[in-house]
């Protein structure tokens, strides 16, 4: 039995999830919000990916065999769903692209404000 | 036999992930931020997404957390919350 | 060729986008070259448009594989509108943002211009991509190239963009969720293909979820006025070149974004379970329209109280989306045309004020019309429009709205629409009375008259103008761009 | 703010969950994600489809490459320019314009310098010992993805990361003059040019866009042969920019866009 290989992944996924969102909206210091938010995406990534597994005899989408002679008779049971992997490998990457922009403006705000607190960032916008 | 270790897989990276929030330095959350990624590719991995794996690895671990630190080594790695 | 005018609409600005970053940094050549690419994607989006009139629907298949298997292009009447307006409003944007150039962008033209021209690449590929997850990578390109253009500003435009990174991707990611809800059910991404699979299941939990999660990612890319919160500073403390182009564009892509999701993926079974949604949804879309007209009337910078007004119409086009009714979502989709030209002129405007008077306060308004007539009497156009005044567009389709209001019975949704009509009609004398009657004489010999100001006053009073074609002409284009979209 | 975070994260997990209850048996090789939807006509049943038929129409063994560069090749390459887009972005947004510069200098509010780091010569060894292999690897990752897991982005990010070795294990201003960045900034626009440009090619040869059977008329190769090297060409585009962008975005984050001192 296999905790990985099950729906008990769904549940995981729901709890990285929801600690992501708490940390995206929850937390005041800029680059923890950036935190949650990546574990946030991580979380949606690993629920695309549970999707494409398949019991039984399936093994990874890479066809075996593949150098040699031309292979024939591919079952579609006995590889993983590629088409989730493939979807996933565009969200990791916008992913990270989204963190790039978003460490670029907290670096801005720190040179504007001096902190990375939003509330203590809200109060000197307040009070200038 | 394994799903103990899986199970003491997955509370690791739940205790990880809050670990990553919870930090009072930003230098160590972005670093415990870099290890989570590394163990979802485990999880990624174990579910047969290899591809997706190496691409969270290389992109996710690793340019991701040295963007957070380069950022991070620019501005202030301190926070009371 | 012509087949291949639906790809062109969204490779073109993409590949001028890239090569413009390789540009030197000379303003007159890159004026000029961004003048002139645009122009021609604006023929070929007409072009476009053009075939959708004539072939009604246009689909394409990129790398050559059947939709399914690939990935698919596909162009109604109204989505080839929608695409020529965004080049038009890009356009538009274009010439109308160069003066701000020289104080605001400086040596990173090249890289602005970039980022000006993907995010037309992906307002077009959002308009007319038919692939659920194409779409997500479509929304955040503009997103992402949204984020880069606002935070350039620099000053407050800071924490608004991180605030519109933080909901922005939490709203993209919400869809992408329902992408993935729908995809676990269905095993397919192909827009056309989901609708003819929902048409025949059982309604059951997953489906209600994917569509709660693709809705509520929306309303957040929409601005609808709880999840709001991102977009009035975001758009104020852009640079006004940018708040040009993205101001018209991106909340009501996401309008015809919701419009899809409705119709185009669960048109086949959202009409048996509309009615409970309806309820909440118009009770949301009022509220919003009185939420951001009354946070428009507290506000005293003229930028600002656009911005706001912005939140509202979101809920104008949210509310008649989910009337349940055809002349509703008639309705809105005409408000998205009206609306986008209308928010075009009024950021138009703002950027003329600030050129002849030197400011963008209430305050600084004082004598507009002596200062800029022509500015003066765009505003007054653009007033008219969104207070509903025949013959102006404006008038029909809030016309438009109520009839589907009332035919559905949905009170509410009547009542806040009038309101924000009188709502409007305050924040706009507040305006103009500065404008035409101030209260004291400004010195005359310290200002000297703007002709930038004045040409700019032109362009938004040509533009202004045009609305009165549309209101005029709004039978004839709704029968021939949006009835044939909308399921009767 | 903290009670509404919590109150709202519990929500979404709770909405969340409901739905998974929904959801087909967890890895039922006949649920719909896997083999299509009875609705839906048997050869749109786009999974099957994919493993059975994708070697014998490019010719490559691993079918996340396969999809990701030719069945679905349209979302690769805004996926490109998503990351050509960030660089961009970041560039505009860390890169100020010379007046307000001039401006911060003279008020004395520079944001704080790190201090000068000691030079390592066991650091620096390991750094020249590490770099070529590091870029061989990635060049192994571009060149073998038909094969194993791996591709342009992977090959991209490693092939930054070992510039990016460079400036933390030397130091910034000594990897630029190296490699300027009027050398690598180039570099990200041209890898999506390039992309961007094979789909031209094959849309003025008759084809669709990215349609790289188009190709053959060039290029006298079998239907299957000419999609693995199209595949192969499309994932150097890829490359070219990921690994540009990469470390155009590290130049720029690490020295707060001025490229005057890094780590």
């Amino acid at each position: 039995m296999s905790l990985i290989q099950s729906g008990f992944i769904y549940w995981f996924f729901v709890v990285l999830l929801m600690i992501g969102m708490y940390g995206a909206v929850g937390k005041d210091n800029l680059v923890k919000k950036l935190i949650g938010l990546s574990i946030f995406q991580t979380a949606i990534i690993l629920f695309y990916v549970s999707i494409g597994f398949k019991n039984g005899p399936a093994t990874i989408p890479i066809l075996q065999g593949g150098h040699g002679e031309p292979i024939k008779d591919i079952a579609a049971a006995s590889y993983f769903n590629p088409v989730p992997h493939v979807l996933m490998l565009t969200a990791i990457v916008v992913g990270v692209a989204t963190v790039g922009v978003a460490l670029a403006v907290i670096q801005r705000l720190y040179a504007e404000y001096g902190t990375l607190e939003e509330n203590e960032i809200l109060d000197k916008i307040a009070n200038s | 036999m394994t799903w103990i270790l899986e199970a003491f897989l997955l509370l690791f990276i739940i205790g990880v992930a809050i670990a990553a929030l919870e930090s009072k330095c930003l230098l160590t959350s972005s670093i415990i931020l870099g290890a989570y990624s590394f163990m979802m590719c485990l999880i990624y991995a174990a579910l047969g997404a290899v591809d997706v794996a190496f691409t969270e690895a290389a992109v996710g671990a690793g340019a991701g957390t040295v963007f957070f630190l380069a950022t991070i080594l620019r501005t202030d790695r301190k926070t009371s919350r | 060729m012509s087949d291949q005018l639906i790809i062109l609409a969204i490779i073109y600005p993409l590949f001028v986008g890239v090569v413009t970053s390789l540009m030197p940094c000379r303003e007159r050549l890159l004026a000029i070259w961004g003048m002139v690419h645009l122009a021609l994607a604006n023929l070929l989006s007409l072009g476009l448009l053009v075939q959708t009139l004539t072939e009604h629907q246009v689909t394409y298949h990129l790398s050559g594989w059947a939709p399914p298997l690939g990935i698919e292009l596909r162009a109604t009447v109204f989505s080839g509108l929608i695409s020529w307006l965004i080049s038009a409003v890009a356009l538009v944007g274009f010439i109308g943002g160069r003066d701000t150039w020289k104080d605001q962008v400086g040596e990173r033209l090249p890289h602005f211009l970039a980022l000006f021209f993907l995010l037309v690449a992906a307002f077009q590929g959002l308009c007319l991509s038919n692939d659920a997850f194409n779409l997500y990578v479509m929304l955040e390109i503009s997103s992402l190239a949204t984020y880069g253009l606002i935070a350039f500003g620099g000053g407050r435009a800071y924490l608004a963009t991180f605030h519109y990174i933080v909901m922005g991707t939490i709203g993209a990611s919400f869809y992408l969720i329902g992408v993935g809800y729908l995809y676990i059910k269905t095993g397919t991404l192909n827009i056309s293909d989901l609708a003819q699979i929902l048409a025949g299941v059982p309604w059951t939990e997953a489906y209600i979820l994917a569509l709660g999660f693709l809705i509520i990612g929306l309303l957040l890319k929409m601005a609808v006025f709880p999840l709001h919160l991102w977009l009035p500073n975001a758009y104020t403390y852009a640079p006004d070149a940018t708040s040009i182009l993205v101001a018209p564009l991106s909340t009501k892509l996401a309008v015809f974004l919701m419009f899809r999701v409705m119709f185009d993926i669960f048109g086949g079974v959202i009409d048996d379970n509309i009615p409970s949604w309806s309820l909440f949804m118009v009770l949301l879309a009022s509220f919003g329209i009185l939420a951001g007209t009354s946070l428009s009337l507290a506000q005293r910078d003229l930028k600002k109280i656009f911005a706001c007004l912005i939140v509202a119409e979101a809920g104008y086009m949210l509310g008649g989306l989910w009337l349940h009714d055809p002349r509703g979502n008639v309705g809105a989709l005409f408000h998205l045309v009206n609306d986008a030209v209308a928010t075009l002129v009024l950021f138009l405007v703002v950027v003329a004020v600030q050129e002849s008077v030197g400011g963008r306060n209430l305050g600084h308004l004082s004598g507009l019309f002596r200062k800029s007539p022509l500015t003066a009497a765009a505003l007054i156009v653009v007033a008219f429009n969104l207070i509903g005044v025949p013959p102006f567009a404006g008038f029909f389709s809030k016309a438009t709205l109520i009839t589907g209001a009332i035919a559905s019975g949905r009170l509410e949704f009547v009542v806040a629409l009038l309101l924000a009509s009188l709502g409007n009609l305050v924040i706009f004398f507040r305006i103009l009375e500065r404008a035409y009657f101030p209260s004291e004489e400004p010195f005359e010999e310290k200002w000297t008259r703007s002709k930038r100001g004045d040409v700019l006053g032109a362009l938004a009073l040509c533009i202004g103008l045009f609305l009165i074609v549309l209101g005029l002409q709004s039978n004839t284009i709704m029968d021939l761009f949006i009835r044939p979209v909308v399921p009767l | 703010m903290k009670r509404l975070a919590l109150v709202m994260s519990i929500l979404l997990g709770l909405l969340l969950l409901k739905g998974t209850a929904d959801f087909p048996q967890f890895g039922d090789p006949n649920s719909p994600a896997s083999a299509g939807h009875p609705n839906s006509s048997e050869d749109s049943h786009v999974s099957v489809r994919y493993i059975t038929e994708a070697y014998g129409e490019t010719h490559v063994p691993n079918l996340v490459s396969a999809i990701l560069a030719d069945y679905r090749n349209f979302d690769t390459m805004f996926e490109t320019t998503v990351v050509f887009t960030a660089g961009t972005a970041i560039f505009l947004i860390l890169r100020l314009p010379l007046g307000v510069l001039a401006r911060r200098r003279s008020k004395a509010e520079m944001p704080r310098t790190l201090p000068p780091l000691a030079r390592d010569p066991i650091l620096e060894m390991a750094c020249r010992v590490l770099f070529p292999p590091i870029q061989l690897f990635g060049l192994y990752v571009l060149t073998h993805g038909h094969y194993s897991p791996g591709g342009g982005f992977q090959a991209g990010v490693i092939l930054g990361a070992s510039f990016i070795l460079l400036a933390i294990g030397f130091d910034l201003r000594g990897t630029l003059s190296r490699l300027p960045e009027s050398v690598y900034n180039p570099f990200t626009a041209l890898g999506v040019a390039f992309y961007i440009g094979i789909g031209l090619l094959c849309l003025v040869l008759g084809g669709n866009f990215l349609d790289y059977e188009a190709l053959r008329q060039v290029v006298p190769l079998s239907s299957q042969e000419i999609r693995s090297q199209g595949i192969l060409l499309v994932e150097c585009g890829v490359t070219v920019t990921v690994g540009s962008v990469i470390f155009a975005i590290y130049t720029n984050l690490v020295s707060r866009g001025l490229h005057r001192e890094g780590l």
